[in-house]
């Protein structure tokens, strides 16, 4: 994606057809090469919107699954600007989020930290902030950014940024979430809401969550598309979840599930794109069939 | 919920709920003592705690420093550190909460065995998350900690240490989090956690204000105490900058003491600075050293790499070996109100061996620290140190680091070799 | 100088003189406060000891035995036990006498490390002896006390434990005679010892009716406390039999309580008995079942063979493991004021982790003997159990032994198979 | 020694040459057969008055050598009873001194201990106490006692019961006795007084303690006969302890150090007893050798 054209009406876009699919992966898992190979197989299979992961050493938010997938890319040097450079360098035409931690899109800023032997002359170091993250981030074409440690009440200085820079927010909401929190992400999400299917963490599970309608249910009307994730990992899934009322699905920890088997099993980067190309196939099309009739609207 | 620029609520959407409910639950039972909180935490730390802990004239050591020495006993807490102040807190506002489970991280395993105590006491379930590495070389904690009953669950994901810890423990309070609450172990994590937790351990300067008092007849011209995440730090220090506020303390026992210095000891490890390649820093010294960054739920001083990826720090001390600093404490550095200085390995070993020979007091690695520092303090005294904990749990490294390391003035061990 | 029949001063000639200047001594300072040593003695006891202990409500035994349960808490004195407060009183003791040099003698090595911790405290030589097989199988304690500077002597006579580490520091004595105290750890050998070390230990049954009339509004119906040597048994009961006399207490504190239920829960090992061919007991239950004789200084209840030959005594708690104990204990019970009961190994396992679990207090080994004795108490309440001393040196002990016994209560430690 | 006539003249009697020379052994160390056979050796040898110690599980006042002297005695099965068997079969013509500590003479007379099992019946026991202890000894043989764990002030049941049946009671005089307490043991000390050395324990040295001769000096006007114990181990020693006004010296470590050598090395008894023989006459030599001549007196 060299054009760093997108905006955010990419992304709302992206939910057109009322069954997205969002494909998660970690940018370097196991190498920038193979991620590359993955994401475009992941778009050949029918995903409408990329997550791509930047790794960060502390992802309190992931399940067992992702930590490794994290672990993985950053034991093999991925970095911010490794980063990207492989936003930058893919060939893909459905947008990219940007899905990581607010500390590295916050240091990203930090002259300070980024040069400290050349600025013993004493200069005033820049201060720390999101905005250069987001300015390359838009440069290399990623189209948004889902930020789970940065909650709404957190979020002015990056939610600028990308009013700036003409990215969208992602934010998540939570089974949690009380009335008046949805109000203010919903005052600031652009793009789409990412809805948290269940407590606890990342992680293919083989159910949906019974509480999938009723977190769909007070979203209605929310004028955003509205996707769901946590815990997917099949078609069957999908389109229960559509079904549901979803505009449309967020599945990672089953792709990353198939990338840990192939690295256990030294397998060709081809053989796990087709199998990643695959899965999305399926979970597209189950999204794909839980989209209500007409007359249902 | 901010100190300057540090602090503020870095948390996934999913534990906000919680952590607004937290917040107002600390307003309302630990600032507005509401339904006598407060006094029945007060009774509690006293009367299964042991508090008050004495403030001890360290004749030795004012002898060899030509100045005033005296030390605060949080070694005589129950549990043998400081840890049960906040961890009885903690656990007391969850049953005011009406929560029915409690989680907690635990490093070397002082924080997660002062949270088992506190539950067993309180007949709440209980569950600690440890790094394998360390449930595998601090036995003795997880020996103590199952036979309060809590669950102890090792964190098999990378370095299986502290950092680890927290993470998981985070991640299994999103999952439970209608019914938990997470004990944080120090001055860290999202408001309301560096405030309250700093208010319960403030008990420590709230009392050796008084005990200042009668036993000296003035303040101190200085206390000093280690620093790691923080909490003993402020303990020590939060009477006197005039933060804390628990109710019910003696009068001006919390106003603002702008005289007394106030010195915050950091690890200084084997060598300061950060090795970005190796994602590794030799030391624990965040408040010296570190850049300013968002962990753990809040904004602070961390040890982190250019690109902002937290490194692994190192301490011979593991209750000091941390990658970052609660949030007040990065400020009031920022403001000079508290002075951040470290001290090496070799210099708290050396503290180590000369407490426990003069004055008769085997302190924590950690404290050792502290005491460590009396080497390089240039006041006019008297100076109050803070003994945040005992060493018997460190007894086996600091033989082994002793010996390894020819120590000065360890004492040989041949009693063994027969 | 005696108890009834039982006390007296049974040492070699060589020690006599000494005996009668520590009685002077005791006389003098402890009795009549000459020089203010009590004052000092209390002053110290506190700001170094951490006295007052509490005594804390134990809410979830209460309910358990459907009595009001309190705990006194010499688990929370420095160091770790009762031990200190007869250490520091006698090594204070031995300094204003002009002694420059401490002996004494530890089994476990509690009494060794106070003594040690006393004396670096105060700044006094000090050499231990304590049993070969004791120093290697006690090498915390052993580490503790070189850590305080002390020589540690392992004796290689005989079994290599308690009896022949008394008998080792007595020839000490014998031999240094005229700069040395002895600082007998409990409540035994030749007078002045068993009631100066009474009068130290004392200190906690005044707190004790101090604290039960403040928390209680009344004297306990009865105190309950293990009896190995009987140190910390007399400190239990010491201010409600009247025998103890310690000056500056509380009005009234040491006032003769004869309604107070006095309960002595001796080892009672794996069975009671003494088998003369082996010249061993599986117990050291020496009140309950042991007869008059003659040992270290004093005439006292003894397990001993027919002839007089002292037996090996059993316990699986090291601190209870002795053959003699107190004479004023032994004159007690036979006049009928304390009740001798005992508990075997596997219920004082038991009450180990019932304690631990079930109030978040992990009691020492000879402790866990008295919280035994809850399952058997048929009183009214409300009852005070002495908590001699904290067990984290029994977790070792305790954690084999109930694996290998299946002990009821016992959490699984299998967080450390992997 | 079948004749149960001594008395503490006796004892008195022996230090008539004023270089009586006192040698003790362990009874039963290793084998009573063995202690009898060293005990006619002693004799043999000079020994005017033999100590015979009667083991104790505690024994305080005892350094290592005769500690382990008193180890291999109980380990062999000694007993009180078997102590007075073997002093009853004694055939030498010199008194013997029974050397043990309280405890064993005070429980001899308890009904109670001595026999649990046969008194279920619930009467009453006899009281402990020296008396029988004391009649069975005189019955047996000996001559007087030496309790190094019985001060004087503790001495008055075992005093009573000695000069009931007229045996001697021996008294230590340690180099720290006080006036006032060496006058209270002057008073109840007959058959002679012994006096410590120096201070500690038992065991033999290779100096004579420079504290003798002021040790001595006190005690010139005590109407009892002098007799110097503690670190004595060879002639010259027992020469220079005459010289300084003793009346007799007293040895046993430096014996029992011969047995323990013989032990570990397997020597038949024989051998043993040689050498105690020899070491007994080199001591008996060096002590009649201090005597002063009678122009001195």
């Amino acid at each position: 994606m060299s054009d760093a054209t997108t905006s955010r009406s990419d992304l709302a876009a992206a939910f057109a057809d009322e069954s997205a699919l969002v494909s998660y992966v970690a940018a370097g898992d196991p190498t920038p090469a193979a991620t590359e190979r993955y994401v475009e197989a992941l778009v050949e299979g029918g995903t409408d919107v990329v997550e791509l992961g930047l790794p960060f050493s502390e992802p309190v938010a992931e399940g067992t699954t992702i930590q490794n997938a994290i672990k993985r890319a950053l034991d093999a040097g991925m970095t911010p600007d490794a980063y990207l450079d492989l936003v930058d360098s893919l060939d893909v035409d459905v947008p990219i989020v940007c899905m990581t931690y607010y500390n590295l899109i916050y240091q990203y800023g930090d002259g300070e930290a980024r040069s400290a032997s050349e600025n013993a002359s004493g200069e005033e170091p820049r201060a720390k902030g999101p905005e250069e993250f987001v300015a390359a981030a838009a440069e290399a074409g990623i189209s948004g950014f889902v930020v789970p440690d940065l909650p709404v009440d957190e979020s002015g200085p990056l939610y600028d940024a990308c009013r700036e820079h003409g990215l969208d927010l992602v934010f998540i909401v939570a089974p949690t979430t009380t009335e008046d929190r949805l109000e203010r992400m919903l005052d600031r999400t652009t793009g789409f809401v990412y809805v948290q299917g269940r407590l606890g963490t990342t992680g293919a599970r083989d159910e949906v969550s019974d509480d999938t309608p009723d977190a769909l249910a007070r979203l209605q009307d929310a004028d955003v598309p509205k996707a769901v994730g946590f815990g997917i990992s099949s078609g069957e899934q999908a389109r229960e979840v559509v079904a549901s009322g979803a505009d449309g699905v967020i599945v990672g920890s089953a792709y990353v599930d198939l990338i840990a088997d192939g690295v256990e099993n030294d397998d060709p980067t081809s053989e796990v794109a087709d199998r990643i190309g695959d899965l999305a196939a399926e979970l597209k099309a189950g999204a794909a069939d839980g989209v209500p009739e007409p007359e249902h609207k | 919920g901010t100190f300057g620029d540090y602090g503020g609520q870095y948390v996934p959407e999913v534990l906000m709920p919680a952590v607004e409910e937290l917040t107002d639950a600390y307003e309302r039972y630990v600032l507005d003592n509401e339904a006598g909180f407060v006094d029945d935490f007060r009774d509690r730390i006293r009367e299964f705690g042991g508090r008050p802990t004495p403030l001890s004239y360290a004749a030795n050591l004012s002898e060899r420093y030509g100045t005033e020495v005296y030390l605060k006993r949080e070694d005589l807490l129950h549990g043998g550190a400081h840890k049960l102040n906040n961890a009885l807190g903690q656990v007391l506002l969850a049953k005011y909460m009406g929560k029915d489970r409690i989680v907690a991280e635990t490093g070397a395993g002082q924080h997660g065995t002062a949270t088992a105590m506190a539950c067993a006491y309180l007949d709440m379930p209980c569950e600690i998350y440890m790094g394998r590495t360390d449930v595998n070389r601090q036995r003795p904690n997880v020996f103590r900690m199952r036979l309060h009953d809590a669950e102890v669950n090792p964190v098999t994901v990378g370095s299986g240490t502290l950092k680890e810890a927290i993470n998981e423990t985070m991640r299994d309070w999103a999952t439970n989090v209608e019914d938990t609450h997470y004990v944080i172990g120090s001055i860290v994590g999202p408001h309301p956690f560096p405030s309250m937790v700093r208010d319960f351990q403030a008990i420590i300067s709230e009392e050796m204000r008084e005990q200042a008092r009668d036993q000296i007849g003035r303040l101190p011209e200085a206390v000093v105490a280690c620093a790691g995440g923080g909490s003993n730090t402020m303990g020590a220090f939060g009477a006197f900058v005039g933060s804390a506020s628990l109710p019910g303390h003696p009068e001006g026992s919390h106003e603002p003491a702008p005289d007394v210095d106030l010195l915050a000891v950091e690890a200084g490890g084997s060598s300061l600075g950060v090795d970005a390649d190796e994602g590794y820093a030799p030391n624990s010294a965040s408040l010296s050293t570190g850049t300013e960054g968002v962990l753990h739920g809040a904004r602070t001083k961390l040890l982190q790499t250019d690109e902002g990826q937290i490194v692994e720090s190192h301490s011979v001390s593991a209750g000091l070996d941390y990658a970052g600093v609660g949030p007040e404490l990065a400020h009031l550095v920022d403001e000079g109100r508290v002075e951040p200085v470290n001290v090496d390995d070799d210099a708290a070993l050396e503290a180590f061996h000369r407490l426990s020979r003069e004055e008769g007091i085997i302190p924590a690695l950690e404290t050792s620290h502290a005491v460590a520092y009396l080497e390089h303090y240039d006041g006019d005294g008297p100076v109050v140190v803070n003994v945040s904990g005992r060493g018997d749990k460190d007894l086996d490294t600091v033989v082994e680091e002793s010996a390894a390391k020819d120590i000065d003035g360890a004492p040989s061990m041949e009693v063994f070799e027969e």
